[in-house]
């Protein structure tokens, strides 16, 4: 009787253990990562960013120096680790790509429609302005901790719609952002999904973008994120810089507040 | 295969060849390498007229350490790593990468100098999960390693 | 862009809320391409399933929607449960289909690969949703084809708020692919069920 | 614009070791844009290593290497300080370089 009894444990515990495995997605891709090493092509993106930010354009043939990101006229570093805030000359909580259209019609007096035509890289682009700016300003916080503003009622009302948006199931096959992120050991097919009600969950993935795709070979916001999640989930286009954008970056910046950015990354 | 010369030229060529790099050494770097790039190497669209178009099937050579990852996460991007244990093939002077399913399979060609380590990495794009092969020429004779890389269908799959 | 100030502590079922979300996501979002706002508006279950897992629902509301559910779900064309396995199989890999980036024309996939393992042999699978593998070891009782059809059409018929598309019911997949999806799953020499690799 | 080439050049034991990143899209020529429309074949053909005036490494490329190019050589007799070149030339008949120092 007791080895049919031991035969059934042995069994419960290969069960176990393989659940365990199955459900780790990530470590099947660390060593195409180990020998991918550390040469992130967002570098060259980078750079090209720093050039845009101080290059005069537009109508104003005027450079962003005197973009305020929220920490001042003109002040870069730490100022993305602190975004969506809420800024007060628009009376509005935004993202890095909603302050940043901003900068571009107030200072350089492009038209909001110029501004907002292409925001995002389509297939056979190199990256757009904006891509470029959003990689260098991402890199000037890097390693510093993920603030997001929650001090004004604007700002806690964005997390609260956040959490909501989160939630909202709609569309054709009834998605929700929880529907893939709401549990933990998670993957679709090998890709690995973080659990973006937690803190750990929400700071693997937030601090990680903007990032190099090297599906793509272009680096992509948080922003674009957002909207190609919401394309996948067979809903309509999601607008750059939108409340429902800004609301579901802030909800996952708040869940992952504290840890440090280390942005841009490097993703499939 | 003796009488082939390295770039798979006939014998011939080889003569025109050699003093090309005669010539070549004195013209600035550039112009002397787009002479001499291996067109036919490049036009190969199967495995077996690729080994044709390099000089012959290789041999298995455990001197070629060729490091490729099992699983890609992507194929656009799938690095790789060829390093040649000197001691066990001595004399290698051109190292190839081929992807086997790949429209063309040779992906990457290496001249290696005398003073260089027969050593190479890049990335490269494998269009579907199959075998990778670093080959390396050594004194008029082809040797290889064989890896298979499994390319999955990344993300949501849509 | 309308400033909602007016959201302090959230109630996730309350009505008046979350039609106050649907005017953010109309502001927020646009057409594109053949995809229109109007998969914005919620119907009755995913209004009531828009909440996380672990909350408790209503329990006679959930009754009330599993048997609507279950009525909704029709019997297969002919009455036969099983189509072709090799059509299920790319049904099950296709993971196009009712996207904006997608050809509207072109047959949607299932992409049950996203979320379940299928073929043992295939290491590209999902695991939001149980393994399949050897689902034909369930036998084809008039039962058990039953159940899996209603599964597939209206999975709400059996467990209310699942996360699983209405594949029949949200005419995802029309009547055929789904007799070919069920093939893919019951067929004895259907990939799904060879022994592991 | 910006440099398209960041090089790494470090001494390891007897030998140098290079790392390259090219800024590069490596069309295959094979690809659609957005619109439907084929985007032209547009990769580095050959990049050349060279340290002082001697070529360490000659490659030939095709259009299968990875956007955004890496390459990684291995090559004796570099001392710190001396200075490591690469030079690519693509398809199209347009040219990258960029050096560093061995450190």
């Amino acid at each position: 009787m007791n080895n049919r009894f031991i035969k059934i444990i042995f069994a419960i515990v290969i069960g176990l253990w393989s659940a365990t495995l199955l459900s780790q997605g990530e470590g099947i891709f660390d060593e195409y990562r180990d020998m991918l090493g550390d040469d992130n092509p967002a570098i060259f993106v980078i750079f090209d960013g720093e050039e845009i930010w101080y290059a005069p354009a537009g109508p104003k043939s005027a450079s962003l120096e005197q973009c305020d990101l929220g920490l001042g006229p003109g002040v870069v570093e730490g100022a993305y680790a602190q975004l969506p805030r809420y800024f007060a000359d628009v009376d509005r909580v935004q993202d890095i790509e909603a302050r940043l259209e901003h900068c571009m019609i107030q200072l350089q007096g492009l038209a909001p429609d110029e501004v907002s035509a292409k925001p995002y890289s389509l297939r056979g682009d190199l990256g757009t302005q904006l891509e470029a700016l959003v990689a260098w300003i991402a890199d000037q916080s890097s390693g510093l901790a993920i603030a997001p503003g929650q001090a004004h009622a604007q700002e806690k009302s964005a997390y609260a719609l956040g959490e909501t948006l989160f939630y909202y199931r709609a569309g054709t096959h009834d998605f929700s952002c929880a529907t893939c992120h709401e549990q933990a050991g998670r993957r679709i097919r090998l890709q690995a999904l973080p659990n973006l009600t937690t803190h750990e969950g929400a700071a693997a993935a937030y601090s990680t973008w903007p990032a190099y795709r090297i599906s793509q070979g272009i680096v992509r916001t948080m922003g674009w994120r957002m909207r190609d999640c919401m394309r996948q989930q067979r809903m309509p286009e999601l607008t750059m810089g939108s409340e429902a954008s800004v609301a579901l970056q802030t909800y996952l910046a708040v869940n992952g507040a504290g840890a440090s950015m280390t942005a841009p990354g490097l993703k499939r | 295969m003796g009488n082939l010369d390295p770039l798979g030229l006939t014998r011939r060529g080889l003569i025109r060849v050699s003093g090309a790099l005669l010539v070549a050494a004195a013209l600035p770097q550039k112009l002397w390498s787009a002479a001499l790039r291996p067109e036919s190497v490049f036009q190969t669209t199967t495995l077996d007229a690729t080994f044709e178009a390099l000089g012959g099937v290789p041999t298995i050579s455990e001197g070629i350490i060729f490091s490729a990852p099992d699983i890609a996460e992507n194929g656009a991007v799938v690095p790789i790593r060829i390093e040649v244990d000197a001691s066990v093939l001595p004399g290698v002077s051109k190292l190839y990468v081929i992807v086997e399913k790949n429209p063309n399979p040779v992906a990457a060609v290496f001249q290696v100098p005398p003073n260089t380590q027969p050593y190479a990495e890049t990335r490269v794009k494998v269009a579907q999960t199959g075998n990778l092969y670093a080959v390396a020429e050594a004194e008029g004779e082809l040797y290889m390693m064989q890896r298979e890389t499994k390319v999955t269908l990344g993300g949501c799959g849509g | 862009m309308k400033t909602i100030t007016l959201l302090f502590a959230v109630m996730f079922s309350n009505p008046l809320y979350a039609d106050e979300v649907y005017e953010v996501l109309l502001d927020s979002m646009v057409d594109k391409n053949f995809v229109t706002v109007e998969r914005l508006k919620q119907d009755e279950l995913q209004a009531f399933c828009s909440k996380p897992r672990s909350e408790k629902v209503d329990e006679a509301r959930a009754a009330e929607l599993r048997e609507a559910a279950l009525e909704g779900v029709p019997s297969p064309p002919g009455g036969n449960y099983l189509g072709d396995w090799q059509r299920g199989e790319k049904v099950a890999i296709n993971g196009k289909g009712l996207q904006y980036s997608d050809d509207p024309n072109a047959a949607n996939g299932g992409n049950c690969y996203a979320c379940h393992q299928l073929d043992p042999a295939e290491a590209a699978y999902g695991t939001l949703g149980p393994s399949l593998s050897g689902y034909g070891a369930r036998g084809q009782s008039a039962a058990m084809l039953k159940y899996t059809w209603t599964k597939l059409w209206n999975t709400h018929a059996y467990n209310v708020c699942s996360h699983m598309p209405r594949f029949g019911a949200a005419d995802i997949l029309t009547p055929q692919q789904l007799q070919d999806v069920m093939a893919f799953l019951f067929d004895p020499t259907s990939p799904v069920n060879r022994s592991q690799p | 614009m910006a440099s398209r080439i960041r090089i790494r050049a470090q001494l390891k034991g007897d030998y140098c070791e290079v790392k390259a990143l090219m800024r590069h899209p490596m069309e295959t020529g094979m690809r659609k844009d957005q619109t439907g429309a084929s985007i032209p074949a547009n990769f580095i053909e050959d990049v050349q290593v060279v340290h002082g005036d001697t070529v360490v490494m000659q490659a030939y490329w095709g259009a299968a290497v990875s956007a955004n190019p890496f390459l990684g050589v291995r090559f004796k007799g570099g001392t710190q300080g001396d200075v490591v070149k690469v030079i690519w030339r693509d398809n199209q008949g347009a040219t990258g370089t960029g050096e560093t120092t061995i450190r």
